[in-house]
């Protein structure tokens, strides 16, 4: 089954959902590492910046995760 | 940056728009640059006053619900809008634990969560006619000190 | 499934509200569960016809853009419309490489973009009165073999 993720991931088929909430986990490890690395709240724009993405795409994204302490638990099996 | 936008969003009254219409307050907040927790607040607010409109305004008959949002400064201005049952006694309705109905697990928290997440609360009904919902939330509050040390 | 979905957003003509309206447009569309592909050629089409509202339509006055989408079964169905300026020629508009804005490095393929991400384009204007720009797109076309192999 690895072979045919690979597949569809290198097809362009992953679907937005997966890869939004993918996004969401990394959001959550960069604003982790942000809080502890500024003392303060990083801001969504910054985190996004951080990332790569734009701020609106990250916005959705966060939305996709629920909530984001629920990103403790690895989206990855 | 002290110009004002403004956008307007109406969508069907489905419980499957809730997140649709978070999602599009969030994105439309983006230019006052919240943290992940003010962005959140917003969302709940935002959530809360749809599901009311969902649940209580239309009974989940499908009508539409109105949003209207501006940012001027660094306030976002919201304004949640149903054309339907309204409310008899607002006072009342917005007390902690009070809700109309309680068969369907509702906390009767909605209000205060609204008022809780966000600046300022107003709500506006007439029985037969609808309710409208006013929040303001200040972005970056707080965050002064350092936004200066920062520039 | 086959119930229709729709919402209507109007917002102000300022370039940074083009990611809001994509975004937007792409939480609406959610329900559809479209891939990043997929997902990604709305955008594409949505940001060009906003971006020809803003520059061509109200050429940088702020004014309000609309956009009407609708879900039913699997097909997205958009509309954006400007109370602008309106095109001459429609046809020749839609012409790949044509642009009337060559001095703002515009390519000229804005309307050749939004035909090849989506299944259908339209155009409807009037000088003077402004521009509607219809688009449509299927969700999973062609994808069926394989979401029945990998279910
Ligand atoms: N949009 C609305 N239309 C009609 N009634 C409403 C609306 N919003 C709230 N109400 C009334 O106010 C009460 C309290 O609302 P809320 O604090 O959100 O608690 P809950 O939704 O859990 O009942 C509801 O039970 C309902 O009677
Ligand atoms: N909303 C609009 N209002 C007025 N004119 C438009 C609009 N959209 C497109 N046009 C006209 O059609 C031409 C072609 O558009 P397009 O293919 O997007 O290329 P470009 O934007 O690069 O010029 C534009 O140069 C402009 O003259
Ligand atoms: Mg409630
Ligand atoms: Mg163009």
């Amino acid at each position: 089954s690895g072979e045919i993720k690979r597949f569809l991931r290198d097809d362009g088929m992953i679907k937005v959902s997966r890869s939004l909430k993918e996004l969401a986990y990394k959001a959550y490890l960069c604003q982790e590492r942000l809080q502890e690395k500024w003392g303060r709240d990083p801001t969504v724009a910054e985190i996004a910046g951080e990332l790569g993405v734009e701020t609106e795409e990250l916005t959705q994204a966060l939305d996709a995760s629920g909530e984001i302490e629920s990103l403790h638990k690895p989206i990855y099996q | 940056m002290e110009h004002t936008n403004e956008m307007q969003l109406i969508f069907d009254s489905r419980s499957s728009n809730e997140s649709f219409a978070r999602v599009t307050v969030a994105a439309f907040m983006t230019s006052l640059n919240p943290t992940v927790e003010e962005v959140s607040d917003v969302k709940t607010a935002v959530s809360e006053a749809v599901t009311n409109a969902i649940i209580h305004g239309y009974e989940n008959e499908i009508h539409n619900i109105h949003i209207r949002a501006r940012t001027e400064g660094r306030t976002l201005y919201l304004e949640i809008e149903d054309e339907g049952k309204g409310i008899e006694d607002v006072k009342q309705a917005m007390e902690p634990l009070f809700t109309t109905k309680p068969e369907l697990d509702r906390s009767g928290m909605g209000f205060s969560f609204m008022e809780a997440f966000m600046d300022s609360l107003e709500v506006m009904s007439a029985p037969g006619k609808g309710t409208t919902v006013k929040m303001e939330k200040t972005i970056g509050k707080g965050r002064r000190l350092w936004t200066t040390q920062s520039l």
